[in-house]
């Protein structure tokens, strides 16, 4: 107890977070549900990033911040905005409740078990990473830990994420577009300008959004390209990058958009990423060391060993960053056109 | 290449999806050979590896990706991730990957004909899928496994949602259902990783047994792990997404999910049950214990009575999963040798038995169009081979001797026995006698109403089965139910006897 | 003196690699037939190669493959095994010429499966003869039920899909209800399921588990129509004649019986039966008064077949209870009443069926004076009657002679008058029928008027099996031999 | 009680988690049910950070400073790395999760002009 420096903030931040998520449930209107949600994942960022954790408060912050929320916006601008509070099945709520309650007492029941908050003796914290600190400079050259046990040591996750985020895409695809398919694509004529007045567009966006978006790119390409030396990496790049793309969508247009990114270019990067980052992984094997042992890649790229897997990484950030970026951009386009790919948000 | 084998496992269908999905957008009729390609060098490495098992002197494969550690170093296996293949997951990767490659033939015709114009994904989602569930099985690791389920799970919304109709909200509440027993899961993980602080299953396996045999953040973690399990694979009382969402799902994607999905869940339950905790740590809970076996007399009880009620055959097989689960998730539990053994060899007579009675649901579907049992009569007469190989399946999911069911039973009611749960053996012969019940019905509709040929205007009955690449699929699952019965004895000894743990004897 | 030998396999495997030839042989009849009765000599030859090995105290065995741990699909033979293969294997060939007789003429288009069907029952009714342990038999057991379900509903109208069902319903239920469970419960105990002179059990068994033990199997085996587990037997006889001879004379029945008799010797052992009394008691108890009932049933029932299929559940435990004497005559007795009964009531049931084919009579008070119409019908339904009944010169007199030997070994005396009633019961159902038959009156004008001796092909089988009932007269002591081989192996401290 | 407050992060991470799940379990609308889901993985997410959160502990990015250099960083003042990836794959999968199942919800909603799980229930017996 003696020493409890900022950990009173984080209390605070906790019991605001809880009821921010409590009233994103609470509220009626889907639209202010899903912009509470956001504040609350920003919220829960800030917590992240008091406790340390800022690749992930950094991922947090461009994911459930930011495209979640745009992607439960896009959903609702489809269908509906209001959630009819008819029929409340008081009955049921209460019995989830209980099973709720019952399974939360249940958690609890282990609290004199678990470690004090923020001990450094704990099993979690003295186990196995501390390897990883004590070793990442040895092994790879990338000072930022993170980066190193993301796309190294713990690679085979990372690859299996990116196909997750593939997946998601493709899943998306195939449930929203299929149907789409019947109803022909209108190629959108050659236009060379923003489409004609729209009450609902607003000029200042628009310009300010096709300022900000070159600065949104070159600020992604930084963050993939030095992930081995500040927070972020493939994904916090790739979903920024994603993002300008979709703040272009929904600031002009998606024909606008999509003249430049057919669909077909699209779900084609989405799989490239994937492919690029299982491609490293085999060369390894051709190269005659495990799966994903960049080590083994010391004659094909510059520097010792250690520098292999540093540059390998690198490699595999720009897999990863070009999967998610396509991918979110693909599941935004779908969400918010309903699979038409014509026109949406 | 071949100390190789086991990532390829995993490898060949990841590429071949990656691949497929690429090559959609060129020349679309070339994603389903990419496809069965990755499928095929999959299923073949894991044969492979399982007479690399059976006829080395080894327990225990292991594969360490990123190639972090020697083995003579502390940090070996344990700083990267590792994956292994031992005698509880050979078996398990060889069922899990033949059949999916078997399936995937199976199903070019049918997803031809039912989603004409919409396969562009499917197959490459078809692929992911198995590879999901062949890294749950394969994986050592609690964490990575996680990701494997996810990975599993979404391609397997995708494909459920390819059903139209009812089937989208059918994929929603498996979603919410899935998602939520992956969280649970995770969560268990956690409560472990936080006594632990290591996630690979060998070494949780040293140190939980040994020193946190009373601690209470493990025992939630280890609650929380197996509703987690339970959850995905449609354990009473957390079965309800099961059959809509098998019964309204294309049929490719029914033959596909409903042998492989559930079966690694159990696997999943299974390998956390006896190598990350213990059969002692089981035992030492004598009322979750006795709760689960409750639990499982109640799905095979619930899983037969409603099946009886259906008329459609489709349903009836959502619902014979549900009681099959009741057997696997019992056996587990019951936690004596026979128990365990059954248990083990059900996961894999089981995949098949489903795998058959899915493609057989196919083949009909695929001329008749329909499902219901009262349509069916004749059935005998217009697909011969079909309908052997549907009494064959119903006969080994009754246990008919020689099949493999009887066998899995035999081990069964044996462990119930010994542990004297009575409760139990009677509802596996009750079960039994349901699909019994179930067979007469089929036997009377599909044979002894012999169709008048006269009535449509034939002068005989046109016989027309399925086309053969749909044939031949199905036939090899059959003839493979009977092949399974009579090698127990070998599969037994060589793999399920090794696979268990030390037993304490009481 | 055991011999590893792969010739029961292959004598178990003839007849069903036979039916898939005949199922291909489907468009060519004479070829079809010529296949079964190839298959039946082969069969027969393979059977008599191992003769004389028997009868000189050889035991044949042979392991196919190991299904679990100790117990294999394995086959073996003595005395009593071959003497069953030998009575199903016999008795098929003249039932396969009857049934020549009775389904060609017919057209029935579904005579390929029949005969198909057929050669898997016969087969598997050998592969329980042959079988070394109790899963082994408890395979082809079920085999058996099922291959023989399509014989049942061969007619596929309502009434043979109704007793079709009623059937299959008893027969499973039966034996995965009770005799799996049990089967499992011995495994468990003893860790082995293989027939063995002495038995597998221990002395730490208790008599309570042993008594439910044996109330399990004894209804479990419902082929051997213990009642209350009989009326799929009356069920059964919508089939076509040559089925009900099969199903009620030789395979279906007298498998029950048979792997009563295993189980009894081989399982339990018949030194662990002698020393306790309860055990016998409840296996004679549940046979006698099944025994009594099924003929009083049968007295009143005016349809043949029915009183045909009354008397073979009451025969049927004649054999249990000479099982439940648990004295080497009482055995010796109940395993040669099966191939007395066999060839006896194969006799009456094809007679059945020629008289319906005769002249459409299904019920006794329509047969008054066609004997006289159609004799060699009748005075083969009079041999086979006296058979069953047990008098002199056919075989039953030797069967009851040595089970009313054993009742005075064992401490059941009882039984002895429960013996002596029912074979006063057997001849007041049967005599009569054949002495109106000859003598009466014609009762039924149009049915007296048809009357005519149906085919050759089918009055053929009904005289040799006949001439059957009286050659194993004067016969039994060969077939006494194969008994005592059987004896010296399970019951030789009696 | 002081137990309690060493640990107050839990009791509230727990809260939050059963939130997401009653709101799951509970909550008749669709779009409610997946952010009930994204707020049960946060929670999660919450719970796996804390556990590897150090006091007085720097982000893990090694810098030379004063108490660690490169090749010798002290261990206790860097906050634990591997907890952070698990949950930065956790983040990732729960936004693909959320993407599939918003477009199951916009599928679900073309088909019965509805949200209201009990209205399509309704719809989808008749």
């Amino acid at each position: 107890m003696a020493e409890l420096p900022i950990w009173q903030y984080d209390t605070l931040f906790l019991i605001l977070v809880l009821l921010f998520g409590i009233t994103a449930l609470a509220m009626q209107n889907l639209m202010a549900a899903a912009i509470v949600f956001g504040a609350y994942s920003f919220l829960m960022c800030l917590i992240w990033t008091t406790m340390g954790a800022v690749d992930v408060a950094f991922t947090e912050a461009a994911v459930g911040a930011g495209v979640s929320t745009v992607f439960i916006f896009a959903t609702i601008y489809n269908t509906g905005v209001c959630a009819k509070p008819k029929n409340p099945r008081l009955a049921f709520k209460l019995f989830a409740g209980l099973i709720c309650f019952v399974t939360g007492a249940f958690l609890l029941s282990a609290l004199s078990d678990f470690p004090n908050w923020g001990d450094p003796y704990s099993p979690v914290n003295s186990t196995i990473s501390p390897y990883y600190i004590e070793n990442t400079i040895r092994d790879t050259h990338v000072p930022n830990i993170v980066t190193t046990v993301l796309a190294d040591y713990r690679g085979f996750d990372t690859l299996l994420e990116t196909a997750v985020v593939f997946i998601a895409c493709i899943a998306i695809y195939s449930i929203l577009r299929v149907d789409a398919a019947k109803s022909k694509v209108v190629e959108p004529d050659i236009v060379t300008s923003p489409p004609a007045y729209d009450p609902t567009d607003s000029l200042i966006i628009r310009q300010a959004s096709r300022i900000m978006v070159p600065f949104m790119q070159i600020f992604a390409l930084y963050v993939i390209a030095h992930g081995h030396y500040s927070p972020g990496g493939g994904f916090q790049g790739g979903v920024i990058l994603g993002a300008s793309i979709i703040l272009l969508c929904i600031s002009f247009d998606l024909k606008y958009v999509l003249r430049q990114w057919t669909e077909k270019k699209i779900m084609i990067l989405t799989s490239l990423g994937v492919l690029i980052f299982a491609t490293v992984g085999l060369a390894c094997v051709i190269m005659g060391g495990e799966y994903l042992n960049y080590e083994v890649l010391d004659p094909i790229l510059p520097g010792d060993k250690a520098y292999a897997r540093s540059h390998a990484i690198l490699l595999v950030e720009i897999g990863v960053g070009i999967t998610v970026m396509f991918s979110m951009i693909g599941i935004y386009i779908n969400l918010a056109s309903n699979g038409r790919f014509d026109r949406g948000l | 290449m071949i100390e190789h084998l086991p990532i390829l496992i995993i490898l060949g269908p990841l590429l071949g999806a990656v691949f497929a999905s690429l090559t959609s957008w060129y020349r679309p009729k070339l994603s389903f050979p990419v496809v069965i390609f990755g499928l095929a060098i999959s299923s073949l490495s894991a044969i492979l590896i399982v007479f690399k098992l059976a006829f080395s002197e080894l327990d225990v494969i292991h594969y360490q990706l990123g190639g972090w550690g020697t083995p003579e170093k502390d940090e070996y296996g344990i700083v990267g991730i590792q994956i292994s293949v031992d005698y509880l997951n050979g078996l398990i990767l060889a069922t899990v990957s033949t059949i999916g490659l078997l399936t995937a033939v199976f199903s070019t015709r049918s997803v031809e004909r039912e989603l004409t114009g919409q396969q562009r994904y499917f197959f490459s989602l078809f692929s992911l899928l198995v590879s999901g569930l062949l890294g749950i099985s394969i994986t050592g690791d609690i964490f990575n496994l996680y990701v494997f389920m996810e990975i599993a799970a979404l391609s397997s919304y995708a494909l459920i949602a390819y059903g139209k109709g009812r089937s989208y909200m059918a994929s929603f509440n498996y979603l919410m259902m899935g998602t939520m027993g992956a969280c649970l899961y995770l969560l268990g993980v956690g409560f472990v990783f936080v006594k632990t602080g290591t996630l690979n299953i060998e070494n949780l396996s040293q140190i939980i047994p040994q020193t946190l045999q009373n601690s209470q953040a493990v025992f939630v973690g280890f609650v929380l792990i197996m509703i987690g399990a339970w959850a995905k694979m449609a354990f009473f009382p957390l079965h309800g997404w099961l059959p809509n969402a098998y019964s309204y799902a294309p049929t490719a994607s029914g033959a596909l999910l409903a042998p492989l999905a559930t079966k690694v869940s159990v696997y999943a339950m299974l390998r956390i049950m006896i190598t990350v905790y213990s059969i002692d740590y089981v035992l030492k809970s004598p009322s979750i214990q006795s709760t689960v076996l409750l639990l499982s007399t109640i799905s095979i009880l619930v899983g037969s009575f409603f099946s009886i009620t259906q008329s459609n055959l489709r349903k009836i097989a959502c619902y014979f999963i549900i009681s099959e689960i009741g057997y696997m998730v019992g056996g587990a539990w019951l936690a004596n040798e026979p128990g365990l053994k059954g248990a083990i060899y059900h996961v894999v007579a089981d995949a098949a038995m489903t795998s058959a009675f899915f493609m057989i649901i196919g083949c009909i579907v695929y001329r008749t169009g329909q499902t219901e049992l009262k349509k069916l009569d004749g059935l005998f007469y217009k697909m011969p081979l079909t309908f052997v190989a549907l009494i064959i399946t119903m006969a080994a999911l009754i246990g008919v001797p020689p099949t493999c069911g009887f066998f899995s039973k035999f081990y069964l009611i044996q462990g119930a026995v010994q542990a004297g749960t009575w409760h139990f053996v009677i509802a596996l012969l009750i079960s039994s006698l349901i699909k019994a019940i179930i067979l007469f019905r089929i036997i009377e509709i599909g044979y002894n109403k012999v169709p008048n040929p006269a009535k449509e205007g034939n002068k005989t009955i046109t016989r027309e089965e399925a086309p053969l690449s749909m044939l031949i699929p199905t036939l090899i699952v059959t003839l493979s139910l009977i092949l399974i019965g009579l090698f127990t004895d070998k599969l037994v000894t060589n793999f399920i006897a090794k696979a268990l743990p030390e037993i304490p004897s009481l | 003196m055991e011999e590893t030998l792969t010739t029961p396999f292959w004598i178990v495997f003839i007849s069903s690699m036979a039916a898939v030839l005949i199922a291909l042989c489907g468009r060519a009849p004479n070829l079809r037939e010529a296949i079964i009765f190839l298959a039946a000599i082969c069969k027969l030859a393979l059977l008599s190669t191992l003769t004389s090995g028997v009868l000189d105290g050889k035991l044949y065995t042979f392991t196919l493959i190991n299904l679990l741990p100790n117990v294999g699909l394995s086959f073996k033979v003595d005395g009593a095994g071959l003497l069953f293969a030998f009575v199903s294997v016999t008795l098929w060939i003249p039932v396969t010429i009857y049934s020549i007789g009775l389904l060609r003429p017919k057209k029935d288009l579904s005579q390929t499966r029949f005969y198909a069907c057929f050669s898997i029952a016969i087969s598997s009714a050998v592969g329980v003869a042959f079988s070394a342990n109790l899963l082994t038999m408890f395979i082809f057991y079920e085999i058996l039920s099922l291959s023989t379900y399509p014989l049942v509903t061969h007619n596929q109208d309502d009434e043979a899909i109704k007793g079709g069902r009623k059937y299959l319903t008893y027969l499973l239920t039966t034996s995965v209800g009770l005799a799996l469970p049990a089967m499992i419960i011995v495994y468990q105990h003893t860790g082995s399921l293989d027939f063995t002179g002495g038995g597998v059990f221990n002395d730490k068994t208790s008599n309570t588990l042993l008594t439910i033990l044996v109330v399990m199997f004894l209804f479990g085996f419902a082929k051997a129509g213990l009642m209350p587990f009989h009326a799929w037997l009356p069920g059964a006889m919508v089939a076509p004649a040559p089925v009900s001879s099969l199903l009620h004379a030789v395979a279906v029945v007298k498998v029950g019986v048979f792997s009563i008799i295993r189980i009894t010797t081989g399982i339990f052992g018949v030194d662990l039966l002698a020393n306790t009394p309860s055990l016998t008691t409840i296996i004679c108890v549940i046979a006698a008064i099944t025994l009594i009932t099924a003929s009083l049933i049968a007295l009143t029932q005016d349809n043949l077949k029915a009183r045909l299929a009354y008397s073979t559940i009451g025969q049927l435990s004649y054999i249990i209870l000479g099982v439940g004497l648990a004295s080497a005559s009482g055995i010796a007795g109940a395993m040669l009443h099966i191939p007395m009964h066999a060839v006896g009531k194969i006799t009456l049931f094809l007679c059945a069926g020629a008289i319906y084919e005769a002249c459409g009579a299904k019920y006794i008070s329509q047969m008054n004076g066609i004997g006289r119409k159609i004799p060699f019908t009748f005075t083969a339904f009079f041999l086979g009657s006296l058979c069953v009944i047990g008098l002199p010169p056919t075989g039953g007199f030797i069967s009851k002679w040595h089970l009313l030997n054993g009742t005075l070994d064992s401490i059941q005396q009882w039984t002895f008058a429960i013996f002596l009633i029912s074979s006063f019961l057997n001849a007041a159902y049967f005599i009569p029928i054949v002495f109106k038959g000859f003598f009466s009156a014609p009762s039924d004008e149009k049915v007296y008027n048809k009357a005519s001796e149906p085919s050759m092909l089918m009055v053929a089988p009904m005289l040799i099996t006949a001439t059957g009932c009286l050659l194993v007269f004067f016969f039994s002591n060969f077939l006494y031999q194969f008994v005592e081989q059987f004896l010296n192996v399970y019951a030789k401290t009696n | 009680m002081e137990e309690f407050i060493d640990k107050f992060n839990y009791v509230l991470v727990v809260i939050l988690m059963m939130t997401g799940l009653w709101s799951m379990l509970a909550q008749n609308n669709l779009i409610k049910k997946c952010i009930g889901m994204a707020i049960f993985q946060t929670g999660i997410i919450l719970f796996f950070i804390s556990i590897g959160a150090k006091n007085n502990a720097l982000i893990p990015i090694l810098t030379e400073t004063a108490n660690h250099t490169y090749n010798d960083p002290n261990v206790n003042e860097v906050t634990n790395p591997l907890t952070q990836i698990l949950m930065l794959t956790a983040i990732v999968v729960g936004v693909a999760t959320l993407g599939v199942g918003l477009a199951l919800a916009q599928k679900v909603h073309q088909q019965n002009d509805s949200f209201d799980e009990d209205e399509i229930l309704n719809n989808q017996t008749k």
